[in-house]
């Protein structure tokens, strides 16, 4: 193989140079798509503490995936070129994301949904894993248990540090999680069955043998 | 169509042409001194002394991991029996190895000594044996060959996947002498996150499988560029050997697949040691989450393990029948098929633990992926018809690859089918099928393939005959170690169990002897290398009258930069049926002359 | 990402006029046709890496999606502790710097010598700023009340159980992004030492070329994640 | 099944053959046939997928064999032959054809999974815990299973034996309380993981018993775990007994409580198993997860917190058994979770009787009260309770 000899061949095809204005271009539509989101993001919020309405989690979703889509196809389009470039790299940015949609697509499948399928039985769900220790508080318990104990906590604080209207809106977006144990969304009885045996959610009470435990249907769980 | 005279004029380099390089040396050549030779193959970017490096290096491996192998073996040859004296002391038999390694007395200390080394057996074996095997060393080597390039297209990022390789087996071992991981090689959450084995251990092996990943992607993005970039001119997409599409197509899978373990091992190492909570349970993380995380890597990776042996086979059986590969689009497009259906289907891993709604679309998706594979094993098949079979170790090895693989696609089908599945998911019964098809697949065709190519990487010939015994104990060896535990599985024994009920025993016993025959067989294969190192004869450059690239227009071994010109393709890897194979075999393997040769011109 | 580029150096070091600048006498690595073929083998390789990067990001995606289904309170919550502020600052930041570093390869390509240099150094303090706002105004609040992942939440006054999750997530993904921009600021450090002996132009560019799309992949991940953790709630 | 085949006398005997022929190759792969109505749809499933593997196979492998002794390369020369490279009719059949083939294995699997899967609504529930290493279980009344422990291998760990009742659907409602689990009863061909975070559940339909079983008290079947969980993970097993429903449901209310005439150290022996203890403490003297019980009572031990020098009595048990965290004995993980709230009263004292019994420092006449029957102590706690 013979080694090229000519000192450059100047902007062979495939080099195509961009220009400044493009490149300014769509830095402004980068930057104005930018404020859009966080315009929508804020108008958002307002609409629903205004006008005391529900707005659905999925368009606050939507809104922001599909500007920030605008923003990658931009940016993959211009800045890095694929515009002007070899098919095949294109082929491989679209290969890459289908893949990941894939991922996320059969993973959502499966695990998106099984929460609330089985919400009812979440009773007597047991966390596993030892990552805590022995005892089943919750971790955000503990830390206030904590912040209580070195007389640091401030019970008036506001939850919402940053946004001031989220508190209100919250309301509207939140459907709260029913307590555990609450048989708010049973599909059926609860029967007088406990696991005996579990820690977890069943309070702790010292001095119930399992005898009476089928007298007690509904057990209330330790609400922390 | 080419004659026998264009091979000649494209540039053959006959025997005597071979050894009298005029200013080319075999790559193999030494530079100088010990420690200069040395520093050569350590600073080298030339893909064949990469390649012959993680060859010796992954061969290594494959002793270790064997040996766990065999560890595990030996302790399943009988069930623990424990005799309690009237004192109310317990002893225990049974477990051999236990014994062996002073943990014979406590059956949780012998049954977790029996986890280590089952988990040690799969860590080694699946990620620095089998993913690695064929495409970072025979791949590295051939692949440039193949294609009629100098080299593979990023040389020293060749390089750096061989220095993280070195790096992610450094880790493992010292995972190991530390005294090893129980986690099993899939690393299961919450078990991996909280198991007592030694605290940092679990740290050590994830952070040598995480690292190992890098060593894969490196390999694979120099591959897929390499194919697209480097080929000879002359040399389109449907001329290039089979082998190189089945590199090509688990190189696109090491490249898409292999980033996901990156993260999942990393958040597990975060698990780990900060307790961050996302598998774990109690802080609202999910282990299921880290089962499909795993399994979207690990099940494509399950084709980047078979791709590359499929790809071997293609070679050994064309060159073995003397026949153009039968359907070769159809060989060529199942490999792009397999590679992306492989990252749909990760689901069959976790029929038992999935949704309902999951569990059933998996299970579609994955009988779609047994087209392909039948597909190809049915080609072959049409290869051999008015073919010439050879009857050489390697040629034996890619028949025997059709036996095992058959047989571990097809018990395929009882996994995938989801009742039945319920019943086999994490038995024997698995365990059997994936030996199969990983090893039964890839092994056998690795072990093969490097019979075929021995004489192009070292010009050597090694010993026939001791070849083929050994290859009769491997594969006698093989379906006598796994055949039982397709019906220990079906009758319920599940796997991992360092301990059994007693009605499993006649089959863990013949598994056992299988495995020690098996063993046998490989020692063989090794002496058999290690004398034709020493002592064998010298090989020409197309022993076995092969068509492709680096055995018409190279010498044996290569020369440093390949070719002494670059070749011009002017006829298929596999255009049998026009062209008469320049053949320099000493000897055993005279080849006929295809009538239709005459007829042609 | 340095190790991609192919051999600077070529086979063979040509011997004739090294008064001419690097970038114009360069040669093609030994196993390449061309400087072209060279060129567009690497990009080549640069999208592939890319591609991993993007596989290795869209874990943390797919973490932060699943959790999000399940815990959507805890989100929502976590959400709602991050500044909206800064996190529009930092994109601000990121789009300049992308913008820049497309520049300099325009530079590259027309032999700009100067303005490359000044692109670059540029695109090395945005990252710089990026990385200051991130640690000063977001991560050092944040770990001195307390918001941290699992095991090691102290804050008091979280209003969802699950919140340890979120901030598990949140400091995952953004570390593993500032990682990557950190990555990027020694990447364009090396490329503005050489550019200063005029190793770039339009004969070979093909760091400047990889480097950049690497930052600007490293922009889009952003992108995402700005909106993902900052305005959805 | 064989009789089926006797009673249709038009094709007896082929069918008998047959059907003979069908159960002769199933036992190979099976230990028994027929213990659940899913279990006999699998394994005919199972024999369908095996006999087009063996057809396959011998025809493939077949094929192999002609060729290579029609071609092989010694008679080479007036074999090879110019051949076609590849025929689009044939290969398009060998695509199509196995996948119509294995249309019928994913129907079929996928119906077979569903009916292990969707419980019929008046399911018996039992609620059933894993947690290493160890399966516990739980009537719909409380009872718990409080049979003889049985020993599956021969590796000295007892496993617990749980009752089904014989003709009536059955549903598991599976937790872990620690790793990932999975209970597999080979028998019915079925298994489910058994996941910390929430619940699985698995359903069959046991067969009514023969008259062979009836003799011999109910039909045993053996439950393996099938997710890998650590050191004692090829011992944690059960054995399920179907017995009739009328045995079943006495037997149930009889389990609500122990037995009233068995002493506290009996009782404590069985709270012993269990409970799970065994899986972490012996009773040898060897050193397991957690300190041996022999020789405990009595003796001072160190502590992680520093403390050291406490001599172990029965109120010094009792904290550490219900507050188990508090302490941890130096050299042992902190894995024992706190059991207030698990234990009754009742199992608290026998276990405290049952440890004290395993320690050479106890003499027998100190041992007295644990003779105390398990209705003796209800009266006392009784008495107490009403004088307070």
């Amino acid at each position: 193989m013979s080694h090229e000899t000519n000192s450059h061949d100047g902007h062979a095809h495939g080099h195509v140079i961009v220009s400044l204005f493009t490149l300014r271009t769509i830095l402004a539509l980068l930057l104005f798509f930018t404020l859009l989101t966080v315009g929508a993001a804020l108008a958002e919020q307002w609409i629903a503490s205004t006008f005391s309405v529900v707005i659905p989690q999925w368009i606050n979703v939507a809104v922001a995936i599909s500007i920030a889509t605008v923003k990658t196809v931009l940016v993959v389009m211009f800045f890095m070129q694929l515009k002007y470039d070899s098919p095949m790299n294109t082929l491989i940015f679209v290969f890459t994301v289908l893949t990941a949609a894939f991922f996320l697509g059969f993973t959502a499948l499966d695990l998106g949904g099984r929460n609330t399928l089985e919400r009812f039985k979440a009773q007597y769900a047991i966390p596993g894993g030892t990552g805590l220790g022995g005892d089943n508080i919750p971790i955000t318990t503990q830390a206030r248990n904590k912040a209580i104990a070195a007389g640091t906590y401030d019970p008036h604080h506001d939850h919402h540090d940053h946004h001031g209207a989220q508190s209100i809106t919250n309301a509207g977006y939140l459907q709260p999680k029913p307590e555990k144990g609450s048989d708010g969304n049973f599909s059926r009885p609860v029967k007088g069955v406990t696991i005996p045996g579990l820690p977890g959610y069943i309070a702790p009470k010292d001095n119930h043998g399992h005898d009476d435990k089928s007298e007690k249907s509904e057990k209330s769980p330790a609400g922390h | 169509m080419a004659t026998i005279g264009d091979i000649h004029k494209s540039g053959l380099p006959h025997h005597g042409h071979a050894h009298g390089h005029d200013h080319h040396g075999s790559y193999l050549e030494r530079k100088g001194g010990m420690i200069v030779t040395i520093w050569d193959w350590m600073t080298t970017v030339d893909h064949k002394k990469i390649g012959v490096m993680y060859l010796f290096a992954i061969l290594f491996m494959f002793f270790l991991g064997g040996v766990a192998a065999l560890v595990v073996r030996t302790e399943l040859l009988q069930p623990n029996v424990a005799t309690v004296a009237a004192s109310g002391s317990v002893t225990y038999s049974g477990n051999l190895i236990g014994h062996a390694f002073g943990q014979g007395e406590n059956i949780a200390k012998s049954n977790e000594f029996y986890n280590r080394a089952m988990t040690l057996h799969g860590v080694i074996m699946v990620f620095l044996v089998i993913v690695p095997s064929v495409p970072a060393s025979l791949g590295n080597f051939l692949l440039p060959l193949m294609l009629g390039a100098k080299d593979v297209a990023f040389p020293r990022l060749n390089l750096a996947s061989w220095y993280v390789y070195l790096l992610g087996s450094i880790f493992a071992i010292i995972s190991i002498v530390q005294g090893g991981v129980d986690t099993g090689w899939t690393f299961y959450t919450p078990y991996s996150t909280t198991t007592d084995a030694a605290y940092y251990n679990v740290v050590w092996m994830v952070t040598a499988a995480f690292i190992l990943g890098f060593s894969s992607i490196f390999t694979g993005l120099n591959f897929v560029v390499t194919v697209h970039k480097l080929r000879a001119p002359g040399m389109g997409w449907f001329d290039m050997p089979l082998f190189v599409w089945g590199i090509y197509g688990a190189a696109i899978i090491q490249v898409l697949a292999t980033p996901v373990i990156g993260i999942t091992l990393l958040l597990l190492i975060f698990e780990r040691l900060f307790h961050i909570g996302i598998f774990d349970p109690r802080m609202g993380g999910d282990p299921v989450l880290f089962q499909h995380f795993f399994w979207f890597y690990s099940h494509p990776v399950v084709y980047v393990m078979i791709l590359p042996g499929m790809a071997v086979i293609n070679e050994m059986i064309a060159t073995g029948a003397r026949k153009p590969i039968f359907g070769y689009r159809a060989v060529a497009f199942s490999t792009l098929a397999i590679a992306g259906i492989s990252f749909i289907v990760w689901g069959h891993h976790l029929f038992t633990s999935e949704g309902e709604v999951a569990a059933v679309v998996f299970s579609a998706l994955t009988f779609l992926v047994a087209i392909p594979s039948a597909v190809k094993v049915f080609n072959w098949i049409s290869t051999l018809y008015k073919g010439s079979i050879s009857m050489a170790t390697w040629n034996l090895y890619a028949l025997a690859f059709l036996w095992l693989f058959t047989i571990g696609g097809l018990t395929g089908l009882f996994l995938g089918s989801l009742a039945v599945d319920l019943h086999l998911h994490d038995t024997y019964f698995v365990v059997a099928h994936f030996h199969y098809v990983m090893m039964g697949g890839t092994i056998i065709a690795f072990i093969g393939a490097i019979h075929f190519w021995w004489p192009k990487m070292f010009g050597k010939m090694y010993n026939e005959f001791w070849a083929r015994i050994a290859f009769f104990l491997v594969f006698i060896g093989f379906n006598a170690t796994f055949f039982p535990q397709f019906v220990m599985g079906s009758q319920g024994m599940p796997r991992r169990y360092a301990n059994y009920v007693d009605v499993f025993q006649p089959y863990h016993f013949a598994s056992t002897i299988g495995s020690y025959i098996l063993a046998l067989g490989f020692f063989l294969h090794l002496f058999v290398f290690l004398h034709s190192l020493a002592a064998g004869r010298k090989a020409g450059p197309n022993p076995w009258g092969s068509l492709t690239l680096e055995w018409t227009n190279a010498s044996s071994p290569p020369i440093e930069h390949n070719f002494d010109h670059e070749p011009v393709v002017t006829h298929g890897p596999y255009d049998y049926d026009n062209v008469i194979p320049p053949q320099t075999a000493p000897g055993e393997f005279v080849l006929p002359k295809p009538a239709a040769v005459a007829i042609k011109h | 990402m340095a190790s991609i580029q192919a051999d600077p150096h070529g086979a063979h070091p040509p011997a004739e006029d090294l008064s001419r600048p690097y970038h114009e006498r360069y040669h093609a690595a030994h196993h390449f046709k061309s400087r072209d073929h060279e060129f567009d083998s690497v990009k080549m390789g640069v999208w592939l890496f890319l591609g991993t990067e993007i596989l290795l990001f869209s874990g943390m995606f797919v973490a932060y999606a699943i959790f999000r289904m399940m815990h959507p309170e805890a989100f929502i919550a976590g959400s709602g502790k991050l500044s909206v502020g800064w996190g529009l600052l930092n994109t601000i930041v990121l789009l300049l710097s992308s913008y820049t570093v497309a520049a300099a390869v325009r530079h590259a390509q027309t032999n700009n010598q100067k303005w490359l240099r000044i692109n670059v150094l540029l695109t090395f303090f945005a990252g710089l700023a990026f990385l200051l706002i991130k640690f000063v105004f977001e991560y050092w609040p944040k770990y001195s009340e307390g918001k941290l992942p699992g095991k090691f939440y102290s804050y008091p006054y979280s209003t969802s159980e699950y919140e340890p999750l979120w901030w598990a997530i949140y400091w995952g993904a953004t570390s593993i992004h500032a990682s990557h921009v950190i990555i990027g600021m020694g990447l364009f450090a090396w490329i503005w030492l050489r550019a200063r002996k005029q190793h770039f132009g339009p004969g070979h560019y093909n760091a400047v070329e990889g480097v950049g799309l690497y930052w600007h992949i490293v922009d889009i991940v952003w992108i995402f994640l700005f909106p993902l953790l900052y305005l959805i709630h | 099944m064989m009789h089926d085949a006797l009673s249709s006398s038009a094709f007896g005997s082929l069918s008998l053959g047959l059907a003979g022929f069908h159960e002769w190759t199933k036992s190979l792969f099976f230990f028994s046939t027929g213990a659940s109505s899913q279990a006999t749809h699998t394994e005919n499933l199972f024999m369908y997928i095996m006999w087009i593997n063996i057809v396959s196979f011998v025809a493939l492998m077949g094929l192999i064999f002609y060729f290579i002794a029609k071609y092989h390369r010694g008679k080479q020369s007036e074999n090879y032959q110019v051949s076609v490279q590849h025929n689009t009719p044939l290969e398009l059949a060998w695509s199509i054809i196995p996948l119509i083939i294995m249309v019928p294995i994913f129907y079929y699997g996928f119906t077979g999974y569903l009916d292990k899967l969707s419980a019929p609504a008046d399911a018996e529930e039992i609620m059933v815990s894993g947690q290493k290493w160890n399966w516990t279980f739980s009537y719909r009344n409380g009872a718990q299973p409080r049979g003889d422990q049985v020993m599956l291998t021969k590796s000295n760990y007892p496993v617990p034996q749980f009752i089904v009742p014989a003709g009536r659907p059955v549903k598991l409602i599976m937790s872990s309380k620690d790793v990932i689990h999975a209970f597999y009863i080979p028998d019915f061909r079925t298994k489910m993981d058994v996941i910390p975070n929430r619940y699985t559940s698995m359903w069959f339909f046991p067969q009514p018993l023969s008259e062979q079983d009836k003799s011999k008290g109910g039909r045993l079947h053996t439950v393996f775990c099938a997710e890998y969980c650590g050191d004692y993970h090829s011992e944690m097993a059960a054995q399920m007994k179907v017995v009739s429903i009328p045995e079943f449901e006495a037997t149930i209310k009889q389990w609500t409580d122990y037995n009233p005439v068995d002493d506290l150290l009996k009782v404590g022996s069985m709270v012993y198993t269990a409970k799970g203890c065994n899986s972490c403490h012996s009773i040898s003297g060897d050193k397991n997860t957690g300190p041996t019980w022999k020789n405990m009572f009595g003796d001072t031990h160190e502590y992680t917190n520093g403390e050291s020098g406490k001599l172990v009595d029965e109120n010094w048990l009792r904290e550490n058994i219900l507050y188990s965290q508090k302490r941890i004995m130096k050299g042992y993980p902190t894995s024992m979770p706190n059991y207030v709230g698990q234990l009754t009263p009742l199992e608290v004292d026998a276990l405290i009787w049952y440890i004290k019994s395993l320690s050479d420092k106890t003499k027998p006449a100190d041992l007295e009260g644990g003779k105390k029957t398990v209705k003796q102590y209800k009266e006392e706690a009784k008495s107490k309770g009403s004088s307070n």
